[in-house]
């Protein structure tokens, strides 16, 4: 998807303004947006893909204007809908009754082994790693991203797109956001560590030097390119 | 609302800002449907106040530093030699900073980060300014942390957008030989596993004087 | 500039909605608006080049959450400052005194003659072609739009950089926006109408059929393909 | 506020829009400066409401379904071409919609619209929506305008990213082979000349049944 929160490249942000000793979350309800993620995650409610779609789908300029957390809140609340766990009505009613209540105790249910299953999946080997097909480059093949511009979540980002790199790693097959975001599949296949040139990037805006920047990319994102390398042929 | 605040915590004159009123909103359903128990909030901000943080990431530095044979198995596959340590939980690629290349973390798209070995991501790097920026003139966003690269120095940016999360490996800095492998972890900060720093030397008597 | 105002492309905008029987205005506050530019271009006072830039150099998160006059207005307020017609002390203080006294009446001064020329501009021969350096291609050449991201004002949108195209017909040389939106000249050189196709532009997610997209590009936004075109040489 | 209204028109009861104050004060200094003055805002008016507009534009599409010469010289040079009907104050390119081509007329970065020959744009030409999707789902967009367009007919969007300004000369309508210039000229609509619609033919008695 097209969307403003693929920024990679963009101007007019300014400059990084680091805080200094930043508290873990700068307000109360930022914890909880941070643990209801954690426990649907646990649960299975929705995956990281359909997480991370759901906060590209923000109308773009409540994207730009919203905290981190802010966002997080909004996927959560759509994926939770879209997955029927919680209604907006239900979700209004319960808003409109803490705002006339706001003394209303936080409700003190506990499900046994949640916490710890949470805890537990931090340090946990992650999954994203699954048994897929062979792998058609190799490190040093020449590649050129595809031009595309999906509707749907993806994760190649448009400063990339067209551009040609070089296979940096080969990492094995992995889950597939594009499809694995939309209910499509977790259709896990070979992805790729891509080494870009600044220069390939940016052309005459590179800052000068000899820069390169590297992205995880999936082989359907990937064309092969005619010259020297070994798997490249068109 | 988070646990460890008591509860009359809530009784402040200002109304509660709106957000605030649309999580606790969505956390009593949750909590009602059992799909959430009041628990988690607490064990989540201790497991990133005190068991995992940078200071994990920190021992892998060092023992990477003072152990060339372990430093290869962390550069060969980063979530196995952790797990000599004691830590998991994330893919890991570690890429290690050379005199003649400077390696920088970032995630464009949205905030991937190798927060099961180094904690929470500051709010900068999930910033709109960081992730903008960083692909594009990394050492324009180097200085703003104070740190000028010379122009012999390649950068590397890596924008991570799949499920491997990227941490640095950076420089041991000079006039550490005699330090054990627990002062040098203390040297090593988060920013320096991130790339927008360096690892400072200890500050010697001369130049805290 | 990669700002967000570059929108050709993105996704996450909806349907278009057209208003039934739109007013010329929606609010007394837009004509002054527009009456305000108006005076400010046939005085001279800033170019139109230096109106956009300055509408680009909104923060990002107000661009998308301001209306079409609301940009106008920024832009206004900030080339007016730049030039030092009016401060920001004094648009503060003017703004203090008004909301204090809601019924200030509007002052009434005229300038003689400036509605006449405001009138008169807009039925007169518009001023932007000017004589410039010969045209280096011609109909028919086939062009490749350079990879350029400059912090600067372009033309040249994002989602037809380092694409091919074909010189569909030569405009003559015109005022640079480049340079002319940073008080950096005129400049004027050859502009060209340049015809993309769709699949060269979005490849695979082009909609069906045989389309293109026509921009009007400088020649410095241009450099020559090998092929058979004739002024194509690299 | 817009000098056509009478002054009361302040005494309303809700606090005035901030957007309106500030608008208020930039026009009252630039009024004290003599940069602005105040019958400024209702010449514009009156100029947009009755000089210029769709209608002008319409004229000179009459003009060139009958006269195939003036066709030519406004496909040519529409600069020119349009002074020959008293219209001036742009750098005028006409794009001719054909059986087999449909023309659209858009500006991906700001706005840019022949504003001086068919009137100020309407406001969903300026959307994000439309200037975001114009340039990669041109038939979609047409589709929300109720206009479906068979694959056979090529699209072709002119993004209008310098000072020339582009004008759709639409497909005359079967029917009106018996309609004078300035009947035909009723018929074509500002929708037509952007090529967000075609021109319907004349209702005839039948159809109107």
């Amino acid at each position: 998807m097209n969307g403003v929160h693929d920024l990679g490249g963009m101007h007019g942000f300014g400059p990084v303004k680091p805080e200094q000793n930043e508290p873990l979350f700068h307000a109360d309800w930022e914890v909880v947006v941070y643990a209801i993620a954690r426990a649907a995650r646990v649960q299975g409610i929705y995956n990281i893909d359909e997480s991370r779609r759901a906060i590209e789908q923000m109308p773009p300029a409540d994207y730009l204007a919203s905290s981190y957390y802010e966002r997080w809140l909004a996927s959560e609340i759509r994926n939770l809908t879209e997955k029927g766990v919680v209604t907006a009505e239900e979700l209004e009613a319960r808003m409109r009754l803490l705002a006339e209540r706001p003394d209303t105790p936080r409700p003190k249910k506990n499900v046994p082994g949640l916490a710890d299953r949470i805890v537990a999946a931090a340090h946990a080997k992650p999954h994203f790693k699954k048994p897929g097909p062979a792998a058609k480059f190799s490190v040093g093949d020449r590649v050129r991203t595809r031009n595309m511009h999906p509707k749907h979540h993806t994760r190649l980002p448009r400063y990339a797109r067209g551009k040609l790199g070089v296979i940096h790693a080969v990492h094995g097959s992995f889950v597939f956001p594009d499809t694995n975001a939309h209910g499509g599949g977790e259709n896990p296949h070979p992805l790729y560590s891509v080494r870009f040139d600044a220069r390939e990037l940016w052309s005459d805006s590179t800052e000068p030097g000899h820069d390169a920047v590297y992205l995880d990319l999936w082989e359907t994102y990937l064309e092969p390119v005619n010259g020297d390398g070994p798997g490249a042929r068109r | 609302m988070s646990g460890h605040h008591d509860d009359d915590h809530h009784h402040h004159a200002e109304p509660e800002h709106p957000l605030s009123v649309r999580v606790r909103a969505l956390e009593s359903l949750l909590v009602e449907k059992g799909l959430l128990s009041s628990d988690v909030v607490d064990r989540v901000v201790s497991l990133y106040e005190k068991d995992i943080g940078p200071h994990n990431g920190a021992r892998v530095v060092a023992r990477a530093w003072v152990d060339p044979a372990y430093k290869q198995r962390l550069l060969a596959d980063g979530s196995e030699a952790i797990e000599e340590l004691g830590f998991g939980g994330v893919d890991l690629k570690v890429v290690e900073n050379t005199p003649t290349v400077h390696n920088l973390v970032a995630c464009t798209l949205c905030s991937c980060y190798p927060h099961a070995l180094i904690g929470l991501p500051p709010t900068w790097y999930k910033s709109f300014e960081y992730r903008s920026r960083v692909v594009i003139e990394p050492r324009a966003v180097l200085r703003d942390f104070g740190l000028s690269l010379p122009e012999s120095v390649d950068v590397r940016v890596w924008d991570s957008s799949a499920e491997l999360r990227y941490m640095v490996l950076p420089l041991r800095p000079p006039g550490t030989e005699g330090m054990s492998e627990a002062e040098l972890a203390k040297l090593v900060t988060r920013d320096a596993m991130i790339g927008v720093a360096v690892v400072q030397p200890p500050a010697t008597p001369a130049s805290v004087r």
